[in-house]
C-alpha cells in the first residue's frame, strides 16, 4: 500500500468520523442528499431526473419485458425532443413540449423484474437507492406489479404499473402512489360478455382451467360472474399449475365434461401451450350439444398469440391496446415505434409508452416532482389521444377508465404481426364499474408519500 | 479473546471491519464517472451481501462440514420470511420479535424436514430435500395464499390487527419496520467531494445480526460438536463403529443450518417486509450452494466471499444495459466503441444469467476450493517469490481452514 | 372409465418424455458414474434443432409486393422459401411442413456432435470429482446453453406444429367400444408414444445384444473390473455419452409439437426427470423407464378435477410426494441397487 | 462366564444358510481367533456381532447384556470396538483428530451437542489422544492428514483409535490382510504389546495361520456356517477335521 492511498483513507475515516459524530442527535431519514434537499425522496437536481424501468429482462415473460423497454426508450426519447415526438403531438395535454420533465433531460435505468416479486422488489430498490429513480414503471405480471407498487409507497416515488391485468392491483392492494393504465379482469368480462352473448347464445355449457395463482383466480371471477350473468352454466373450473407445460391430463376431460366452452384462464407461456394443445385435442372441432364447441382466451396479448402459431384462429379475447388501431395517437405511435425498431409495438409496449409520457404530464401540471404533486396531478385526469379514446384516471382507485378491445385471433394472418383482428371496441362507459364493486372492495389508498 | 484463536480472532476481527467500514469500501468511484455503476454502497445491495452470507455461513455448517448436499435450504428462508412477515402483521413492527420467531418457525420446520430426509444419504437426500422445497414453494404459489400470499408475496396491509402497535402510521401509511423505534430504512448520508456514503440503520442490524451469526459459527466448527460434524463427511462407517450415531449430528446441523436460513430469511422481510414464494424454487436453493462452493465449502470465510460474489454480480451486473455500456467507451473510436458493446453486451444485463453460469463452471472446473483456494494459490506464489505479503484476498483468505 | 382411460394415454405420454430423459441420465450416471444436470439441456436443444430445421427450409428471399402494404403502409415485402423454389411449392411446402420428422434426422449427428464435445471438452475431466463438483459444472453448463439459446431465439414459446398429416385425433372410443368421440387423442401424441418405444427397445436391444452393450453393462454393474479387463473404457465413455445426448435430444425434436420450445424447457425437466432416476434407483436402467411412466400417470390422474377436489394442490406435488414415499420405503428406489450413489 | 456369549445363531440369504447354530464363548483377557475357509461365514458372525447384521434367531450377550438389536454405535458404547480389514479412518482429518474423536466418544456418549466449547480447550482429552498416539508410535505425525498416510500408519492409526477407547473386547477383521511379511509382523508384534499392556480381550478373524498361532489363546474353526471345533492352538494345528475342510481350499 502506498503512502498516499493511506493519507487519503485516513482523511476519509477522520470524515466519517465527524459525519457520524453529526448525525448522531437525529438520525437523518433515507433522502437526505447534500444539494436540492426539497423534502421527496430522490428530488432531482437542475439538469437531469432519473427514471426506473423494472421489466422482466429473463424468464419466461422476457421478449415481454423487451419490447416493454423498447417502449421507455422511445417515450424517453420523445420527452426529450428527440425522434418524430409520438404521441406528443396527439396527447390531449399539450404542456410536454421535448424539453424533459420541467426543462430537465430525462435519463432512465433499468432493472430485471424476472418476473418474481422478490427480484422486482430488490432491483426497484437499487434504483431508487443507487440511481435515484424518481418514478419506477413497468413490469408483465400482476404479482410483480402490486409487489413494486407497495414498495413504491413505502420509499416515496411514484409507481406507473405496467403490464399488470388482476383486479388487485387497484382494488385490494391499491396504493396512493401507485397508478394502472391497463385494464383489469373485471373489465375483460364486461367487455367479452355482450360479444359471447352475440356469438354462442345464452345457453352454454362452460369449463374453465385457471392458472393457479393470483391473476389467474381473479380472471376466473370476473369473467365467470358475467359469463353466469348471461344464464351460462359453469360445469367446472380447474386450477392448473404455472408453468405446467403439458396440459393434456387437464384438458382431456373437458371433452365428456357435457361442457360447450372452454375459458383458457391463463396467460403467457401457459396460454400458448394449453391453447395450443386444446387445438391439437380436437375441442375445437368438436361438437357438443348440439353447437360447435368454443375456446374463449380472457385476455390476449399479441405476443403470445405468436407462440401458439395457427391455434388462435377464430378465439376470441380482449385486449388493452392493438397497433391496428386508426386512431391518430396509435397511428402516431405505431409509425415511431416501427420505424425505430421495425415491427409494431405490442399492448405492454403501448401501456408503458403511456405511463411514461403520462408521468411527465402530470409533474409538469402540477409543477414538481413531489410524489404528492404528481398524485394530485393524476388523481382525476381527463385526456385523449393515447390510443383508447378519451380516458380518465379515476381518484378513488388510480386506474385508467377507457375503451377496452374485443379481438379474435385472425384465420390468415397476412404476416408475423397480423395475428389479432379488433371485433369490438368497447366503450369506456359500459366497462366503467362502481367504486364499491365488491372485487375491489378491500383495497385502501392510503395517503401519498413523498418519503421524506 | 472471544473464546478464539489467534488466527481465528484475526478472521473475525477482519469480518468486523469489512462490515463496518462497508459503506465507504462498496463505495470506491465518485458518483460522477462512468465506474460508479459498480457502486455497491446503497443499503438494498448492502443489506443483502450481509443476509445472503449469513444464509451461506449457515449453509456452509451443513454442507461444508457434514457433506450433505441440501437442494431444500431455501424452503426454510421462506418459512423464516413468512413467519417474519405475521409477526409484524400480527404484533409489531418491532424486528426483533419477527427474527426469533423467523429463527424458531425455520428450525422447527427443518427439524421434521430433516428427519425425514436424514434417512438417506448421498443424492438420495438431495433428491428428497429438492422434493420437500419444491413441495413448499408450489404450495405456497398457490393453495396456501391465503397464508403467504401467493404469488404477489405476503405483504403488510393497512388493515393488519397489529397488537403492539398501530396498524396505520400517522400519515395514513403503513407503519415501518423498525428496531425500538429506529427504522430500518433510515439512513445517514456523507458527502465528500464527489463521493457520497450511506449508512443504513438496516445495514448495520444485518451486519450485527452477521457478525454474531459468523462468530457462532468459527465457535462451533473449532467445537468438538464441529469436529464431530467432519467425521460424518469423512467417515459415517467408522463415525458408528466409534460409537457416535451420526444420525443426531447429522440432524443438528440441519437444524443449525435451517435455523441461520430462517434468521436469513426474517432479517430480508425486516429490511424490506415482502416475503414471495420465488425465494423458495430450487435453482433459489442451487444459489446458495453456489455461494458456498465459490466461496470454499468447509471454510470459515468462503461462503461470506461467495455470497458477495454472487449477490454482487446479480445486482450490479444486471443493471448494466447497452447505454451504460456506450457511456463507457464513447471516448473510444466508433467502431472499437461498438465493437466492445457488441462482445460485452450478451454478458450484461439480460444476460447476466449466461455470466453467472460462465463464472461458476471456470471455479469449479479450475478452482474446486473456491476463492479461499485461489487465494492461498496466490498467496503461495507471493511467498515463493519472497515478495512483501500484501493483497486483501491473501489477508481474507488465509486463515479460512 | 373414458376418463381413466385417457389419463392413462396421457400418462404414458408424459412418461414418455420423462424415461427418456431418464434413460438418458441413468446410462450416463451408471456408465460414467457422472451426475449430469445439463441432460435437460440437450433435450431443450433438441427441441431447438427442430425449431431450427424448420427456419432453415424456411429461408426465403423477399420481394417487394406492390399490391399491398404493411402496417406502417410501406409496400408489403413478401417472402418466398428457396425451397418452394427449387421443388415447387407443393413439394416444397411439404418439406417444410415435415420439418419435426426430417430433423429427427438432423439431430441424430448433431447431438451426437454436442454430446462428443461435451464429454470430452469438460465431463470426462469430472469423472473423478466428488458428485457436488459434477453437479455444479454441469449445472452451470446448462444454464449457459440456455442462455445462448434463449440469446438467439427470445424468451417466448416457438410454435413447431407438426406435419399436417398428423393434426387431428384418433377415436379410441369406437375400438375399445365406448361411444363415439368420448376418448379422442391426437395422432402426433400417439406417434411420440410409439417413437420412445422404440427408442427405449433400441437402447435396450443395443446394450443387451451388442458386445459394446455388454461391456458397459458390465461396466454398470463393476467399474472396476471392466477397467481392469484392459478394456478401452474412454472411448466407450464418449459413445455412451453421445447416445444418451442424442437420446434426449430426439426426445426433445418430437416433443416441439406438442409443447412450443422454449429456452427454459430443459430446466422444467431436468428437476423431473431427477426425481424420476431416483425413484427408479439411480443406475437402473429399466427403473428409470418404469418410474418415468410410473410418475406420468400419476401426474395424470392426480389432475382430475375430482381428485384436486379431494386433496387441493395435490397436482402441483404429487411426483415429488411419490418421491418422498418411495425413497422412505425402499431407499435406493423402485429397482436400485446397493452401493450406488451412497456415499 | 465369558465376556462374550453367542448362543444359537442362524442366518439365512435366501437360500444360503451363512450361519447354522453357532455357539460361542469368548473369555475375558484371552485372544479368540475365529479361523475358516472362504464363505465359511466369519464376517456374517462378526457383523452380527456388531450391529452391522440381524440374524435369524439366537443371542448375543455381552457382559450379560443383549446385544442383538442395538446399533453399531450403541455396541461401541458398550465396549466393543472394531478393526476393519482395509483401516476405516477419518481420511480428510488430521492424525490428531482421528484419535480425539473416539475420546469424545467415550466421554460424551454417542450424541452430545458441544457446540461453543473450544477443542483446544479440552486439555484431558488432547493429552489423552497424544499419548496413545506415542505409544503406537505415531506421534510425529499428528498434524499429517490421515488419508496421506501409508497403510501400515493407518492401520496404527485405527487402532490407535480403537484403543483409546479402552475397550473390553476388540475385534480384529483380518488385520493383516494384504500386508507384507514385514507390516505383517509389525502389526502381530502391535497387537502383542497392546495384550500384554492393556489384557484387553480379543476377537480376531484372520486368514492367515501364522498370525493367529502367533496370537491366539484359543482358536474357532467356521466350516459352511457351522462350527467344526474350537480349542487351542497346538490342538488344532493337526486336527482331522480342520484339514478336511481346508482342504478345498487353496490356503491351507
Amino acid at each position: 500500500m502506498s503512502k498516499g492511498n493511506f493519507t487519503r483513507r485516513s482523511m476519509l475515516m477522520a470524515s466519517a468520523t465527524t459525519g457520524a459524530a453529526l448525525a448522531m442527535p437525529t438520525i437523518f431519514s433515507s433522502a437526505v442528499w447534500a444539494d436540492g434537499h426539497t423534502g421527496f425522496t430522490n428530488a432531482p437536481g437542475d439538469s437531469s431526473v432519473t427514471l426506473g424501468f423494472n421489466v422482466p429482462q429473463t424468464g419466461a415473460y422476457a421478449d415481454e419485458g423487451a419490447d416493454e423497454l423498447r417502449a421507455f426508450r422511445l417515450a424517453v426519447a420523445h420527452l426529450n425532443g428527440e425522434g418524430d415526438g409520438g404521441m406528443l403531438n396527439t396527447f390531449s395535454s399539450t404542456v410536454l413540449d421535448g424539453t424533459g420533465i420541467m426543462g430537465r433531460r430525462v435519463e432512465y435505468v433499468t432493472g430485471d423484474t424476472q418476473t418474481a416479486s422478490d427480484a422486482a422488489r430488490s432491483s426497484a430498490r437499487s434504483m431508487i437507492e443507487r440511481d435515484g429513480a424518481i418514478m419506477i414503471s413497468g413490469g408483465s405480471s400482476s404479482g410483480v406489479a402490486v409487489a413494486v407498487q407497495s414498495l413504491c409507497q413505502d420509499a416515496g416515488v411514484i409507481f406507473m404499473a405496467g403490464l399488470t391485468h388482476a383486479n388487485d392491483t387497484t382494488g385490494k392492494d391499491m396504493r396512493a402512489n401507485g397508478f394502472r393504465h391497463f385494464f383489469n379482469t373485471e373489465m375483460t368480462g364486461r367487455a367479452l360478455a355482450p360479444i359471447l352473448e352475440g356469438l354462442y347464445g345464452t345457453d352454454r355449457k362452460v369449463y374453465h382451467l385457471t392458472a393457479d395463482y393470483n391473476w389467474g383466480w381473479s380472471q376466473e371471477r370476473s369473467i365467470r360472474a358475467y359469463t353466469e350473468g348471461l344464464g351460462w352454466e359453469t360445469i367446472n373450473s380447474v386450477l392448473t399449475p404455472v408453468g405446467a407445460g403439458d396440459f393434456s391430463s387437464y384438458l382431456t376431460p373437458v371433452a365428456n365434461s357435457g361442457a360447450d366452452v372452454l375459458i383458457l384462464n391463463h396467460y403467457g407461456g401457459d396460454m400458448v401451450n394449453s391453447l395450443t394443445q386444446a387445438v391439437q385435442f380436437g375441442l375445437r372441432d368438436m361438437q357438443a350439444n348440439g353447437k360447435n364447441f368454443e375456446i374463449v382466451v380472457p385476455l390476449f396479448s399479441r405476443l403470445m398469440a405468436r407462440g401458439a402459431g395457427s391455434a388462435i384462429a377464430n378465439i376470441h379475447g380482449s385486449t388493452n391496446w392493438h397497433w391496428s388501431l386508426q386512431d391518430a395517437g396509435s397511428q402516431a405511435f405505431v409509425r415511431s415505434f416501427g420505424t425505430e425498431y421495425g415491427f409494431p409495438p405490442s399492448q405492454a409496449a403501448h401501456t408503458c409508452y403511456v405511463q411514461t409520457l403520462l408521468y411527465a404530464d402530470a409533474v409538469t401540471r402540477g409543477g414538481s416532482f413531489n410524489p404528492c404533486a404528481v398524485v394530485e396531478a393524476l388523481e382525476g385526469f381527463e385526456f385523449d389521444g393515447m390510443g383508447n379514446g378519451p380516458t380518465l384516471y379515476r381518484a378513488d382507485d388510480h386506474q385508467c377508465f377507457k375503451d377496452v378491445l374485443v379481438v379474435r385471433g385472425k384465420e390468415n394472418p397476412e404476416n408475423e404481426y397480423d395475428l389479432l383482428e379488433i371485433v369490438e371496441v368497447t366503450p369506456r362507459a359500459d366497462v366503467t364499474y362502481p367504486v364499491d364493486h365488491p372485487d375491489f372492495a378491500e383495497g385502501q389508498l392510503g395517503t401519498c408519500n413523498p418519503g421524506a | 479473546m472471544l473464546g478464539l484463536k489467534k488466527a481465528d480472532l484475526r478472521l473475525f476481527l477482519i469480518v468486523v471491519g469489512l462490515v463496518v467500514f462497508a459503506p465507504f469500501l462498496l463505495n470506491p468511484f465518485p458518483e460522477s464517472v462512468g465506474m460508479a455503476q459498480f457502486n455497491a454502497g446503497y443499503p438494498d445491495l448492502m443489506q443483502k451481501l450481509v443476509i445472503f452470507g449469513i444464509f451461506a455461513v449457515g449453509y456452509n455448517i451443513l454442507f461444508g462440514l457434514t457433506g450433505y448436499l441440501s437442494f431444500g435450504h431455501a424452503a426454510f428462508l421462506g418459512v423464516g420470511s413468512y413467519s417474519g412477515v405475521w409477526m409484524m402483521k400480527l404484533l409489531t413492527m418491532n424486528v426483533i420479535p419477527a427474527l426469533i420467531v423467523s429463527v424458531i418457525a425455520a428450525g422447527l420446520f427443518s427439524l421434521l424436514i430433516g428427519y425425514v430426509s436424514l434417512r438417506r444419504t448421498g443424492i438420495y437426500f438431495s433428491i428428497l430435500t429438492l422434493a420437500f422445497a419444491q413441495m413448499c414453494y408450489s404450495l405456497a404459489y398457490s393453495v396456501l395464499t391465503p397464508i403467504t400470499g401467493g404469488e404477489t408475496g405476503l405483504t403488510l396491509s393497512l388493515s393488519d390487527p397489529r397488537i403492539l402497535g398501530a396498524a396505520q402510521a400517522a400519515d395514513g401509511n403503513i407503519p415501518a419496520a423498525h428496531i425500538f423505534g429506529l427504522g430500518m430504512g433510515e439512513s445517514a448520508e456523507l458527502v465528500l467531494g464527489d463521493w457520497s456514503f450511506t449508512f443504513n440503520v438496516g445495514y448495520y442490524l444485518s451486519g450485527i445480526v452477521m457478525l454474531v451469526a459468523f462468530y457462532l459459527a468459527i465457535r462451533l466448527f473449532r467445537s468438538p460438536f464441529g469436529l464431530m460434524l467432519r467425521a460424518i463427511k469423512s467417515n459415517q462407517t467408522r463415525m458408528s463403529y466409534t460409537g457416535l450415531n451420526p444420525r443426531p449430528y447429522a440432524l443438528a446441523a440441519f437444524v443449525i443450518s435451517g435455523m441461520y436460513a430462517g434468521l436469513a430469511g426474517g432479517l430480508m422481510v425486516a429490511m424490506d417486509p415482502l416475503a414471495g414464494a420465488e425465494r423458495m424454487l430450487w435453482t433459489a436453493s442451487g444459489e446458495v450452494v453456489l455461494m458456498t462452493i465459490l466461496g470454499g465449502a468447509g471454510t470459515l470465510i468462503g461462503p461470506i466471499l461467495g455470497a458477495g460474489v454472487i449477490v454482487y454480480l446479480e445486482s450490479i451486473i444486471s443493471t448494466i444495459n447497452s447505454s451504460v455500456l456506450h457511456g463507457w467507451f464513447n471516448a473510444l473510436p466508433d467502431w472499437l466503441e461498438n465493437t466492445l458493446v457488441n462482445i460485452m453486451y450478451p454478458f450484461v444485463g439480460s444476460g447476466w444469467h449466461l455470466t453467472l453460469g460462465l463464472v461458476f463452471m471456470l471455479v469449479v472446473i479450475f478452482l474446486p476450493g473456491g476463492i479461499v483456494e485461489g487465494g492461498k494459490r496466490i498467496a503461495g506464489v507471493f511467498k515463493r517469490n519472497r515478495a512483501e505479503p500484501s493483497g486483501d484476498i491473501k489477508k481474507s483468505a488465509e486463515p479460512g481452514e | 372409465m373414458e376418463a381413466i382411460i385417457l389419463q392413462i394415454l396421457n400418462g404414458l405420454d408424459k412418461g414418455s418424455a420423462y424415461a427418456l430423459i431418464a434413460l438418458g441420465l441413468t446410462l450416463i450416471f451408471g456408465t460414467l458414474g457422472v451426475v449430469n444436470f445439463a441432460h435437460g439441456a440437450l433435450f431443450m436443444m433438441g427441441a431447438f434443432v427442430a425449431v431450427t430445421l424448420k427456419r432453415v427450409l424456411s429461408i426465403s428471399f423477399d420481394t417487394i409486393d406492390e399490391t399491398r402494404i404493411d402496417f406502417l403502409g410501406n409496400p408489403m415485402v413478401v417472402s418466398t422459401p428457396y425451397v418452394e423454389v427449387w421443388f415447387g411449392p407443393s413439394v416444397g411446402g411439404t418439406i417444410i411442413d415435415w420439418a419435426v420428422p426430417l430433423a429427427v434426422i438432423v439431430a441424430i449427428p448433431i447431438m451426437a456432435l454436442i454430446g462428443i464435445i461435451m464429454e470430452r471438452g469438460l465431463i470426462r475431466h469430472f469423472y473423478k470429482r466428488p458428485h457436488a463438483d459434477q453437479i455444479l459444472v454441469t449445472f452451470g453448463l446448462a444454464i449457459v446453453l440456455q442462455e445462448i439459446i434463449k440469446a438467439f431465439y427470445g424468451a417466448n414459446p416457438i410454435p413447431t406444429p407438426s406435419p399436417e398429416a398428423f393434426i387431428g385425433s384418433y377415436d379410441f372410443g369406437v375400438l375399445l367400444g365406448f361411444d363415439p368421440f368420448s376418448i379422442m387423442y391426437p395422432y402426433w401424441r400417439l406417434v411420440y408414444f410409439g417413437f420412445a418405444a422404440v427408442i427405449i427397445g433400441a437402447v435396450f436391444a443395443f446394450l443387451r445384444f451388442t458386445t459394446f452393450g455388454m461391456v458397459v453393462r458390465a461396466g454398470m454393474e463393476d467399474r472396476e473390473m471392466v477397467g481392469l479387463l484392459g478394456i478401452d473404457i474412454d472411448r466407450r465413455f464418449v459413445i455412451m455419452f453421445a447416445i444418451a445426448a442424442v437420446v434426449a435430444g430426439l426426445a426433445g425434436v418430437m416433443y416441439a409439437p406438442i409443447l412450443s420450445p422454449n429456452y427454459h424447457m430443459g430446466m422444467d425437466f431436468l428437476v423431473l426427470s431427477f426425481v424420476v432416476v431416483v425413484v427408479g434407483g439411480m443406475g437402473s436402467l429399466p427403473g428409470a423407464v418404469a418410474a418415468g411412466f410410473l410418475l406420468g400417470v400419476l401426474q395424470s390422474f392426480a389432475s382430475m378435477s375430482e381428485i384436486i377436489e379431494l386433496v387441493p394442490g395435490i397436482n402441483q406435488v404429487v411426483i415429488y410426494l411419490v418421491a418422498v414415499i418411495v425413497l422412505l420405503i425402499r431407499p435406493r428406489g423402485l429397482l436400485g441397487r446397493k452401493g450406488v450413489m451412497e456415499d | 462366564m465369558g465376556i462374550l456369549e453367542v448362543k444359537g445363531l442362524n442366518k439365512r440369504f435366501g437360500g444360503l444358510q451363512a450361519l447354522g447354530d453357532v455357539n460361542l464363548e469368548v473369555q475375558e483377557s484371552t485372544c479368540h481367533a475365529i479361523i475358516g475357509p472362504n464363505g465359511a461365514g466369519k464376517s456374517t458372525l462378526l457383523n452380527c456381532l456388531v450391529g452391522k447384521l440381524m440374524p435369524d434367531s439366537g443371542t448375543v450377550m455381552f457382559q450379560g447384556k443383549d446385544v442383538l438389536g442395538c446399533k453399531p454405535h450403541e455396541i461401541n458404547q458398550m465396549g466393543i470396538s472394531r478393526v476393519f480389514q482395509t483401516p476405516e479412518i477419518f481420511a480428510d482429518q488430521t492424525v490428531l483428530e482421528n484419535v480425539l474423536i473416539p475420546c469424545f466418544a467415550g466421554r460424551d456418549g454417542s450424541f452430545r451437542m458441544r457446540a461453543f466449547e473450544s477443542i483446544g480447550s479440552e486439555v484431558d482429552i488432547i493429552s489423552q489422544a497424544e499419548e496413545m498416539l506415542r505409544e503406537v508410535g505415531m506421534h510425529k505425525k499428528t498434524d499429517m492428514l490421515a488419508g496421506s498416510l501409508s497403510r501400515g500408519d493407518k492401520r496404527r492409526l485405527e487402532m490407535a483409535m480403537s484403543l483409546v477407547q479402552q475397550p473390553k473386547l476388540l475385534l480384529l477383521d483380518e488385520p493383516t490382510a494384504g500386508m507384507s511379511r514385514a507390516d505383517t509382523n509389525n502389526t502381530i508384534g502391535l497387537l502383542k504389546e497392546i495384550r500384554t499392556s492393556r489384557n484387553i480381550t480379543m476377537a480376531i478373524i484372520e486368514h492367515d495361520m501364522h498370525v493367529v498361532f502367533s496370537l491366539a489363546d484359543v482358536i474357532t474353526v467356521l466350516a459352511q456356517g457351522k462350527i467344526l471345533v474350537e480349542d487351542i492352538p497346538e490342538n488344532i494345528k493337526g486336527h482331522p477335521k480342520v484339514r478336511e475342510a481346508y482342504l478345498g481350499d487353496a490356503e491351507v
